[in-house]
């Protein structure tokens, strides 16, 4: 009896008990990550405050960068504003761009020609979003820029003083928007195709055509689901580097018009990191601006949280 | 009235119709213009011969394969991660704290922009360690990058397969975990391979990660060599290397050979053609694999 | 050549790099049992990394002393291998060849904006800067700027000198600098004073605008590292890959800083 | 048969790709009766019931031959899609409200089709509840999402959403089958009120409900009609064996 | 009833969350025969039929009182869950063949209980096909994938792949509602021969169905069990008005 408990519990062990501790210790483990990194970041971006003793505020708000400024004139500056408002306007530009076009193509897909939208535009929206972002950057730069710049020069009510070099905010959201359009397209088309068939039935079954069943009844039906795949895009642009880096210009001032040339956290990252000597003041701000791009892309995850709720309150 | 919203309807339909025709004219450009700008590299000797930063006519040979070497490294490191990860996900996790934990981090980890992940990496597998630029550290760093992507696609493809299976199973005095390995897994495969097929492809042109934890360089290889413990093999894993997408950024950021834009050109012909052929290969693969589940 | 086994690394500033990788590949052609392995990252990561031990040899193009604290300077060992010389390019449709050194000090200092001003046509000046950490950037406002700082209110503009180099080629009117070794038909170098950029000129005195490039070790260099530095300095590098390169011989300067 | 025909049909045949779900149907329905369609899972009484509105249309490899009539005009061919379809409403199987308030769900037909003075619409929102047995029990929460009513009381809901376009017949697809027996009960009355107004045809696969609430039946099987005729006749005297066969359970 | 009593229940509740699914359960099963649970939609049927194999356990918010024994052993105390379901087994209203080869289908079971032995595992394969009276037609393909086979043949093999373990009790939960006539049928004798070294325990929304192959039949009503009696003793005297109200089809 207690050898048959004993072979009984062996094979527990084994039939279940060792894969089910396995895959709980890696689901574990995806936390465990997390905070590491975060600590890692963390401690490498807080010293500029606590060892290096900046102010937090002047970090955010002012727009003077220069690490490397002599004592003589005034020391270092690390002001971040001139990256973050680049972000956060190149990021802009690039959803405004985007997301009409987006949640067009998905509607297309999910309710005029499915049949086009999985056989043709499915894998489209798929190899764009494998395109890597260096070559979008390199198309930026080789095709984009040149014309943009073609623009600024010609169109009269462009101010030809603020830049004519074809980079800058809008370049740089244009390529953006590019990137980010699939991860839009793809998640409002999920959030469509997601609705039951119900709703397109009842309201055909009315009489409604088929735009006023889509623009009535299924996009604020998909809201939330849309929306959510809008806040991922703008998490994405938010956080690509290099394809903003050969684009935007990188000029350390804020930019006065779409046309002028910008800057952004990640740009800046990738710029300086390699020059900056470890632990300096310099190298220390620029992991300031890598967990303030850490922080700002967990405050987009509560964000869909907060729409994701809202969504099932709706259901 | 009515008449109105049938034109509204045809209008929106004709403006629908042309934004899709739009859509799929500018990926042709865009990917014709890129095999276009690059074809006259397409070629053998370009694919597999060194860079060359002091004359014209270097290759792309190293960095395509250190590419391939790093997507295969970090497959190696993710799919026992995420696969176990997506398996506790789809089958153990009760909604309790902890399984929202998880379900947090791996939203956490997959918005995390990748530029910080790289700096992450430089940090604790470049510089702690003591490694340096290294391919094992920039596979790492490419696997944090991706494995709540493989995590969502295991946890996903177990998730689709359908309930009535797994029931069939346990009902028969299966085990939780024996109906996982013997039913759930290999009814999941075809979804499982397309997607893993998919997010290899992203890795393969990930750039921002890998600047700062496998480098931007790398040194001659003896691709007659293939103990993986020597210093000069391909297969060693703890040399310093630039891959393909970081190439073609190193290239266009401080290219100093006379073709340098030749060269990237090439190189992003190399990059787009490889994206089509993870899409077309992972659309058959998942076809060949569901007729075969599906017993036809 | 001598056999000489053994493993060293070496990182540091990417404008040596290409200099400094293909030498290692001429080494190791050379000396089979030797590997070299040669990393950009940047010069401060160079010094860093040399300093901190993780690499052999670090690659600057400025001086410890201007990145590192004196104390830690102090530990590292120069070897200058070769000068760098930097050139003031412009877009080749500017019509201006020649350029005084206060015309130049006007343009980056933002006195001067059309190239109607330095006997042009009339095209507003695009200034494109590098970044202020950049080796290339510190000697140009060294030597071509001596010292002037761009008004306030002037863009700091940042790029790379590949970027550079593609920005100025296809933007009219821009202006920019870059090292010798990004020069070709795509950008055209400008006169200083008269004088070309070329590298007859810089070891000759008469063209300002250059600076060492640095190989930096942790105290005296030893085994592979020593004979590493060694072979930089050697006639088979020296003739021949330096030059190829656009870098000049340190053996040819004729004038020294 | 012949008098106050509202629908007929003419050698109807209709193909999903090359799988034939109607095979030569020929029927005619009268105006202002309920008529039912029975038969075992599969045999086309859906596809039938949508061919009668076009919602068929939504399908894209559907072929179809042969005529359908409505007020003896081709609906096919004589026939917008979507004034037919305001004439031709219908009710599905699951309750599908929409994700809106109550009072949103009832207007959004008539808004639909231009119609936009809110007093004109509260009129018509009050007036089909009311019809369809409802009013009572919402009038307070007009405004509270459709999504919080019970299934009985969201079938009826629909059942007035449709009547708000003031179509003349009536499609039920299986109206009751996720109802619990009370809510059956109130939709089967209301059914029997709503046949003074409109042209009712209901599918159901529940043969005393057929019995109970039709006037004609029609048996289907694989496609074809196999017998159709009074509803009192089919479950008393059937002509046909395969019928008989279903009528007393011995399949489906 | 109360000889071979198989399995019993007492004042057995299942609550889903709060919301209570089986009330006051006391039911005996007999060995060896056919007992049919009927009753309209959401009725608690399956949930019922679950409580026997602990298919519940799945649901993680279900709160189970009350006792179920089998062979006069506590199910939810005195058995080993793996144990427990390998004697009673399970066939579903949907025929769920893994994707394998109809072989391995049938094989996994016994595998999975750790008989290796190929001959072995060959015996048991085509034991249980022809019990299931499955194995002419597949003899000659049991290396193909199940997922070929016709849905009525798919059932059958769902059946041979309970059968395969020797279960001693088989619960199906309306087995035939997804087949065609013809199949049903053949389930249906398939189920008389069973019985005899079977106790089989059978949902089935359809009456006629219980009426030809059951010996008991229960009629549940709202979690409840309203009447528990022979079957011909249900379908001639009822002796609830529900339970005839039911029957005859006046609702559900
Ligand atoms: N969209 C479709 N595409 C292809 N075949 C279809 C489609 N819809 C239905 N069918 C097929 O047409 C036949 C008739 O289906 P239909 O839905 O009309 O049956 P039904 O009598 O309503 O059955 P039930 O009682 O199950 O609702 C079936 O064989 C079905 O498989
Ligand atoms: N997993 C679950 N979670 C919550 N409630 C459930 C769950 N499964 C069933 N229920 C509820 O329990 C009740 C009984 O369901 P059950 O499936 O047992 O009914 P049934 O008699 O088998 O019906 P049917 O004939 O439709 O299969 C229903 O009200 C149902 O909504
Ligand atoms: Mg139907
Ligand atoms: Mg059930
Ligand atoms: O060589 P740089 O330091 O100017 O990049």
């Amino acid at each position: 009896m207690s050898k048959h408990r004993d072979n009984k519990n062996k094979r527990y062990f084994k039939n279940e008990l060792l894969g089910k501790s396995v895959v709980t210790f890696f689901g574990v483990f995806l936390i465990i990550l997390t905070i590491s990194l975060v600590f890692f970041i963390a401690s490498q971006g807080l010293s500029t405050f606590i060892i290096d003793k900046q102010s937090p505020f002047k970090f955010l708000f002012s727009s003077k960068w220069d690490p490397l400024r002599e004592i003589s004139k005034g020391g270092p500056a690390i002001g971040a504003l001139v990256f973050i408002f680049g972000s956060i306007s190149v990021s802009a530009i690039a959803l405004l761009i985007s997301t009409p076009f987006s949640v067009a193509i998905s509607i297309f897909m999910s309710e005029i020609s499915p049949n086009i939208g999985r056989k043709i535009l499915q894998p489209v929206i798929e190899i764009f979003v494998g395109i890597p972002s260096v070559v979008y950057g390199w198309i930026g730069l080789t095709v984009l820029v040149p014309f943009i710049s073609k623009l600024t020069l010609t169109l009269p009510f462009i101010d030809k003083d603020i830049n004519t070099t074809g980079k800058g905010l809008l370049t740089g959201g244009l390529v953006l928007s590019i990137m980010i359009f699939p991860t839009i397209a793809s998640i409002s088309y999920d959030a469509l195709k997601a609705l039951p068939r119900d709703y397109k039935e009842a309201s055909f079954a009315l009489g409604a055509t088929r735009w006023q069943s889509i623009r009535k009844v299924l996009i604020p039906a998909a809201l939330p689901g849309m929306l959510t795949g809008i806040v991922l895009g703008l998490a994405r642009a938010f956080g690509e580097a290099l394809a903003v880096q050969m684009v935007i210009g990188n000029n350390i001032l804020l930019p006065k018009s779409i046309f002028d040339r910008a800057n952004t956290m990640t740009s800046v990252i990738t710029m300086e990191m390699g020059n900056a000597v470890t632990g300096t003041l310099e190298a220390n701000a620029l992991w300031s601006l890598a967990l303030l791009l850490l922080i700002i892309s967990f405050l987009f995850i509560v964000i869909i949280h907060k729409i994701g709720a809202k969504g099932s309150f709706i259901k | 009235m009515i008449i109105k919203a049938k034109v509204t309807d045809r209008i929106a339909t004709a403006v629908l119709y042309i934004i899709a025709t739009l859509l799929i004219l500018l990926l042709i450009l865009f990917a014709g213009y890129i095999i276009y700008q690059g074809k006259s590299k397409l070629n053998l000797s370009f694919l597999t011969s060194e860079p060359n930063s002091l004359e014209a006519g270097g290759g792309i040979g190293p960095p395509l394969f250190n590419s391939i070497y790093i997507v295969v490294l970090s497959l190696a490191i993710t799919l026992p991660i995420g696969l176990s990860a997506g398996i506790y996900m789809a089958e153990y996790a009760k909604p309790t704290k902890l399984t929202k934990l998880i379900r947090f981090s791996i939203e956490a980890l997959a918005s995390l922009p990748s530029i910080v992940i790289g700096l992450f990496g430089f940090l604790v597998f470049v510089q702690k360690t003591g490694w340096g630029f290294n391919i094992f550290s920039g596979a790492l760093a490419v696997s944090i990058l991706n494995l709540p992507v493989v995590t969502r696609i295991c946890e996903d493809s177990i998730r689709n397969v359908p309930h009535s299976v797994k029931e069939a199973s346990l009902a028969i005095g299966a085990t939780h975990w024996q109906t996982i390995i013997r039913v759930l897994i290999p009814c999941a495969i075809p979804g499982l391979v397309t997607g893993l097929i998919i997010t290899s492809g992203r890795v393969f042109g990930e750039a921002a990660a890998l600047i700062f934890t496998s480098g931007v360089s790398g040194y001659p290889l003896d691709f007659t060599n293939f103990n993986p413990m020597d210093s000069s093999s391909p297969l060693n894993p703890f040399r310093p290397a630039e891959t393909l997408a970081v190439f073609i950024w190193k290239v266009n950021s401080e290219g100093t050979a006379p073709d340098a834009r030749l060269v990237a050109d090439g190189a992003s012909a190399v990059l787009i053609i490889s994206v089509f052929l993870f899409n077309i290969s992972s659309r058959i693969l998942g076809k060949f694999l569901n007729n075969k589940f599906a017993g036809r | 050549g001598s056999s000489n086994g053994g493993v060293i690394s070496i990182s540091g500033s990417s404008a040596l790099l290409p200099l400094a990788d293909n030498a290692a590949k001429e080494y190791m052609a050379k000396n089979s049992g030797s590997k070299i392995t040669v990393n950009a990252g940047g010069s401060g990561q160079g010094l860093t990394q040399v300093y901190q031990g993780a690499v052999n040899i670090g690659n600057s193009d400025v001086y410890a002393e201007e990145k590192l604290k004196p104390e830690e300077a102090k530990e590292l060992n120069d070897h200058i291998v070769c000068v760098v010389g930097i050139a003031a390019v412009v877009n080749p449709n500017v019509k201006v060849d020649n350029i005084t050194s206060q015309q130049l000090i006007d343009i980056f200092t933002g006195k001067i904006t059309n190239w109607k001003d330095v006997g042009g046509e009339d095209k507003k000046i695009v200034l494109i800067n590098r970044p202020s950490n950049s080796g290339t950037r510190a000697t140009f406002k060294k030597y071509a700027l001596n010292g002037a700082e761009e008004a306030e209110g002037t863009a700091l503009k940042e790029d790379q000198s590949g970027t550079v180099k593609q920005t100025v080629s296809q933007t009219d009117g821009s202006i920019s600098y870059l090292a010798f070794s990004y020069l070709d038909d795509k950008t055209k170098a400008l006169k200083l004073n008269g004088v070309e950029p070329t590298s007859e000129n810089v070891a000759s005195g008469s063209y300002p605008v250059w600076a060492y490039e640095h190989m930096y070790t942790k105290g005296e260099p030893t085994g592979l590292a020593k004979s590493f530095i060694d072979y930089m300095l050697s006639d088979d590098v020296q003739t021949n890959i330096v030059p190829k390169l656009k870098f000049i011989p340190i053996k040819d300067m004729k004038v020294k800083r | 048969m012949d008098k106050n025909l509202k629908i007929f049909t003419k050698n109807l045949d209709l193909f999903y790709g090359t799988n034939q779900a109607l095979k030569k149907i020929n029927i005619q329905i009268e105006e202002n009766k309920v008529t039912a369609l029975i038969g075992p899972s599969g045999c086309g009484k859906s596809t039938f019931l949508k061919t009668l509105n076009r919602m068929n249309d939504l399908i894209h490899n559907v072929k179809i031959t042969g005529e359908v009539y409505l007020d003896n005009l081709n609906v096919y061919e004589q026939f917008d899609i979507v004034d037919l379809r305001k004439r031709v409403g219908m009710v599905f199987q699951k309750p599908n409200p929409f994700p809106m308030s109550i009072y949103d769900n009832i207007a959004y037909g008539p808004k639909i089709h231009g119609i936009k003075s809110k007093p004109k619409l509260d009129d018509i929102v009050e007036k089909s509840l009311k019809n369809a047995a409802l009013w009572d029990e919402v009038k307070d929460r007009l405004k509270q999402s459709a999504l919080g009513l019970s299934g009985g009381q969201q079938q009826r809901l629909c059942i007035a959403r449709v009547l708000a376009v003031e179509p003349e017949v009536v499609l039920m697809d299986e109206p009751t089958s996720a109802l619990d027996p009370i809510s059956t009960l109130k939709i089967e009355d209301l059914i029997d009120e709503l046949k003074e107004k409109y042209t009712i045809v209901i599918v159901t696969h529940n043969m005393q409900q057929a019995g109970r609430i039709s006037d004609n039946t029609a048996f289907f099987l694989t496609g074809e009609i196999v017998e159709y005729n009074e509803t009192e006749k089919i479950f008393n005297i059937p002509s046909d064996k395969r019928t008989e066969d279903y009528i007393t359970g011995r399949f489906g």
